[in-house]
């Protein structure tokens, strides 16, 4: 069985893009909601963080990047994987640990990768992506290849000594960083008002001086407007620039967090901002789409995530023989 | 009465917490997230906000404010997620807690305690895998334990707690949920090695998450008749070479287990004082059972198989043994 | 010989604050001069830090300090140490390497202790000292002892995450520390404008809504207005506060710094801003200060800085048999 | 032609980045100030603010963009002013330098050459004399160096911006003034240890700054008719086990020098490998040297008391020899 995503590019072309976002975050749902269930089935294990509730921000984000602009995430990126073109059927190889998957059953959830689309990963140290992008921007600048990087991160990174040092890095070297916080207002469960003593993030952001957005993190619209504004401008040379994306997680922070830190009601009235479900809503009412045209769009998702499940259980272990290798490039090479 | 070893870390938790006001937990979820493994669970409502400490994802920051707490009075218990993020607050561990004492020619101490998660097994990859006990078993200025038992678990952190220096506790998260009765006399000594499992034909070495292993691999061996003693090392700096050598010097006959890379590993250190003490003792070169020279994969059988594991013990056992 | 410092103190408490400023700065001037000479004489070796020029910083500050209060410094400290009661005499013989020293001749310049007048030393990390100084706050703050803990660093410390971790923490734990920022416009070679993107850096700490003021350190009487009005909003429990003294490094960074970052005409302009020289003539010219007076304070200064040599050419050295001793209180303690 | 040490560094350096557009040098002080230790000095002017980089204090942000730029494309050498300071960057160097390119399953690579300063030996106190090689030896995925000649510390360089992995280069600090002829051949190989002295009584086994002193102790032995063979590590990971063995399997006597503490030192883990290749040539115990369980005091007497001196690799040698 070999891993490419079917109908939904070829039906991409035709769409517009109101409809595509809609699509895109259905599949990262219906993706991770058959991860959750394959977690309970110990088909996928180790960590796994759902961006569930958020997926406005990774799709917003990316519809507004070029197709060979950098890409840095977290241990949370399935999605922005998924959009930045890693096949679906990868991913969840990748998540079951076989050799198929896009990281080789190296990596898992928390470590998807994508070299040829420039996907430098998933990343589980909280802030350790920020130094990276400053240096493939460097990189970027310094072979004069016009191009940004886009770094996505928690608010939570924000406290870490990785996040100032790399802020003031980009900055003083006005290098083409795209930083997108996701501010979902928990760093697992230590909420932002006991995490920052300054709890305005662009006001952080902008002390760098770096210009800065922010957006409705829930509507994939004005995610996609404002993203689209701020890499414009690091496109043009302008330097950084700092997009705070308000959104919120419906799921518990891992497989393993009972959840005592915020109450049912907040995550309740959340939820009631579901991106998905008040996007669609908005189409319908606008008359840009029907109930069989999202059924449609659903029924797509969903079978690009049995397709990929069936892939993923087909697929091959990397033979255990195979342990030394993929340490250095030297030995992979052999 | 029988506990599982997390439910033994929170005892003495909860002991050192209700007797001494000195002491206070302080760390990333510790509070009202009530720990990543649970271990603070409750505590939160228990003794308050300032007591346990929720800090922002800091680690330089708040492991540095816990010497600086120590130097001023208190006796910080400061948790470090895992050992993985522990890499963020080196600066501090090395350069402020394990130096100030002797930078000052012995003016200030650091009665500072740091408890750390260690080690690999659940599939959580290449990050979040590290077992960098050596690294700390290295500094002077330490003292590096690794309870490895229910006792240990109950027992150590109050004697960690009464050392006016640094120590750095590592709880192997494999662990946590390892249960067994806990004796009337859980008292422990930060001293000294313990012989888990008396025996003759050759000592096998371990610590912390491979000290199970070790049992189990003793277990095994004994089935074939073959008799092995099982030594923890449990305090990791400084080590009780006495213990160790008077344990092979009986046996002739030793293999060193450590989760830890085999190069520069701990078990490296082990193997050189066996040879340094009782060279003209052995009768067949030390072996090492450590992690294969391989970042951590997250496949189940990648990670098994990188990892010390009970047959291969057993096999390293036979091997000195000849047998 | 015992160490003690004998005129100075007495003369001391007559003194009017203006003329014991002077007086102070004085002997740190001296102290420093008398340092470079042994440094060249190889009596003093490894690194030595001269603070010469910056001297209104640690004397304006240091008078705004109460007695009990703690203080975290660097390894450029001599005159921090001195101005907290640190005798001169073991203070030089630190130097020395000999056993009377304030470390015992285990930390040398850099290290400089003095656990009873709560000196919490040198530190020869740059920004090592931020987290420690939160501690310390945190630990009078839960013991409910009223009493300000004082950080000194440089500007170039501030690129550091640890200025950032800190910083975040003690503002939001409303911790009483007193964040001293010195800048002297380089980090060894790295000019201010080189090192931050926002060189402004009272703009940089407000984003961590810490209060701050800025102050010409090479005046000691703006240095101590500043520090003292820092200083009691601390104690009374506002939480922390930023206090950024704008001096100038006459010498080289250290003992091996050929000095081709800055010119010479930069250098020259500063010292006509030299902090003894203004604040003496400035004294003068009020008639606060007499030649003859002056005279008399360089001359005690001098007779300090003879004695303390005379102090550490005759100490002992530690014996090498303790070489193991001090690395943890228990053996200290044998 | 004789040079020192720094000019061979320079030279190659030099040569990096007129050879390669890729390369570039990028750490504190490296530029306008002319390098802590003179390396680069001049390079500012000659090969400009972008190629020749000054950073602020950031050393995780620093060397993190390091990594990205390799990833990006570039081969940059970047410099972290002293092994002291690089506690700081840890975190990027173990978990993306060393992780990154197991991680994606082989998909992307870390060129990247990290030099630093190390050791002690200059009285500049506990925070300023660390050797912790063993740390960086000890993980997998980076490749470790320590030039210890002016031939290595010309020919180096070359071979590490080649090495599509990361590559850490210890210069110790007290040998950037070492002078000596630099051959016409001074092409290096980073795979293999040297002996740099034969002898046929006992292996001296050293690196970096302790090889001049195992050279001196040779000499010194050969005074009183004791020929010992000096081998030099040079490659600190992965480790030449074949050339130690071979050097010892002859000598059948093994002495191991080593500037880093000695519990958890490298040369336990060079004790350990000698034993478990060659236990059965072994006349004697090998013997190590480290440095003494302590951080550097600053006192001139005391910091020479607490690293290795060749009066103590000639007794350790005559120890092993039993003369
Ligand atoms: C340096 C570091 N510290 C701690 C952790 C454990 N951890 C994993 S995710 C997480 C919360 C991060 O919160 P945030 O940055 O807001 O991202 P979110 O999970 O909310 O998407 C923590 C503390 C880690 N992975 N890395
Ligand atoms: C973490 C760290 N990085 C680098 C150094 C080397 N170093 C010592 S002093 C110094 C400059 C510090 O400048 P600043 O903070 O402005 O203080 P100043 O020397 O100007 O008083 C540097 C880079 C160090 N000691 N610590
Ligand atoms: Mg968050
Ligand atoms: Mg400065």
């Amino acid at each position: 069985m070999n891993a490419t995503k079917r109908k939904p590019k070829a039906a991409a072309a035709e769409r517009s893009l109101p409809l595509q976002l809609l699509a895109d975050m259905l599949r990262i749902r219906r993706l991770e909601e058959k991860c959750a269930e394959l977690y309970g089935a110990q088909k996928i294990r180790g960590f796994l963080h759902l961006y569930i509730g958020e997926e406005a921000c990774a799709t917003g984000a990316t519809h507004a990047l070029a197709a060979d602009d950098n890409v840095v995430a977290t241990y949370r990126e399935h999605g922005h994987a998924l959009l930045r073109g890693v096949p679906m059927d990868t991913i969840m190889a990748e998540m079951f640990g076989k050799a198929a998957g896009c990281s080789r059953g190296r990596g898992g959830s928390m470590h998807l990768f994508d070299a040829a689309r420039r996907f430098y990963g998933g990343n589980a140290i909280v802030g350790g992506g920020l130094p990276l992008a400053v240096g493939l921007a460097l990189a970027d600048r310094m072979q004069g290849i016009r191009r940004v990087t886009a770094c996505f991160f928690g608010e939570g990174a924000m406290a870490e000594g990785a996040f100032h040092e790399g802020m003031n890095l980009a900055a003083l070297w006005r290098l083409p960083v795209l930083f997108l916080c996701e501010n979902n207002l928990y760093a697992m469960g230590t909420a932002l008002m006991r995490s920052e003593s300054q709890t305005d993030l662009c006001v952080k952001a902008a002390s760098y001086k770096v210009p800065t957005l922010r957006a409705d993190g829930m509507d994939v619209l004005a995610v996609n407007e404002a993203v689209r504004k701020a890499a414009a401008e690091v496109r043009e040379g302008a330097g950084p620039f700092f997009v705070e994306l308000q959104t919120y997680r419906f799921r518990a922070h891992s497989m393993f967090d009972p959840e005592l830190y915020r109450d049912k009601v907040e995550v309740e009235a959340w939820k009631e901002r579901g991106p998905i479900h008040n996007f669609s809503a908005k189409l319908k009412a606008a008359g840009e789409l029907t109930e069989e045209a999202f059924l449609a769009l659903d029924a797509e998702a969903e079978a690009e995530v049995a397709h990929a499940v069936a892939f993923a259980e087909a697929a091959g272990w990397e033979p255990v023989a195979d342990l030394l290798r993929h340490v250095t490039s030297g030995e992979a090479q052999r | 009465m029988r506990i599982s070893y997390r439910e033994a870390m929170r005892l003495a938790l909860r002991e050192a917490l209700e007797s001494d006001p000195r002491v206070f937990l302080m760390g990333e979820d510790v509070g009202r997230y009530g720990g990543t493994y649970a271990v603070s669970k409750g505590f939160y409502d228990e003794f308050g906000p300032e007591r346990i400490r929720d800090t922002p994802l800091s680690e330089l920051g708040f492991v540095g404010a816990g010497i600086g707490a120590a130097l001023g009075g208190m006796r910080p218990v400061v948790e470090i997620m895992t050992v993985n993020f522990s890499l963020l607050a080196l600066d501090q561990i090395v350069n402020s807690a394990a130096l100030l004492h002797h930078m000052s020619g012995g003016q200030v101490s650091v009665p500072l305690v740091i408890r750390m998660a260690t080690g690999a097994g659940r599939q959580l990859a290449a990050q979040h895998s590290h077992s960098l006990e050596n690294w700390y078993a290295h500094i002077p200025g330490l003292r590096v334990l690794a309870p490895a038992t229910i006792v240990d678990a109950r027992g150590m952190l109050a004697p960690a707690l009464a050392d006016p220096d640094p120590v750095v506790i590592f709880e192997h998260a494999q662990l946590y949920n390892m249960e067994d009765e806990l004796p009337d006399d859980w008292s422990c000594d930060i001293e000294r090695a313990a012989i888990r499992r008396p025996g003759s034909q050759a000592s096998i070495i371990a610590y912390g998450g491979s000290v199970p292993k070790a049992l189990d691999a003793a277990d095994a061996l004994a089935r074939d008749g073959i008799d092995v003693e099982v030594v923890d090392l449990r305090v990791l700096r400084p080590l009780d070479v006495a213990t160790i050598a008077e344990s092979v010097g009986r046996t002739h006959r030793a293999v060193v287990v450590d989760e830890g890379w085999r190069s520069g590993s701990l078990a490296a250190e082990v193997v050189a004082r066996i040879v340094e003490h009782c060279f003209y003792e052995l009768d067949a070169p030390p072996a090492r059972v450590c992690s294969e020279e391989v970042p951590i994969p997250y496949a189940k059988h990648m990670e098994d198989a990188a990892l010390p594991q009970v047959p291969k013990i057993v096999a390293a056992a036979r091997e000195v043994l000849n047998v």
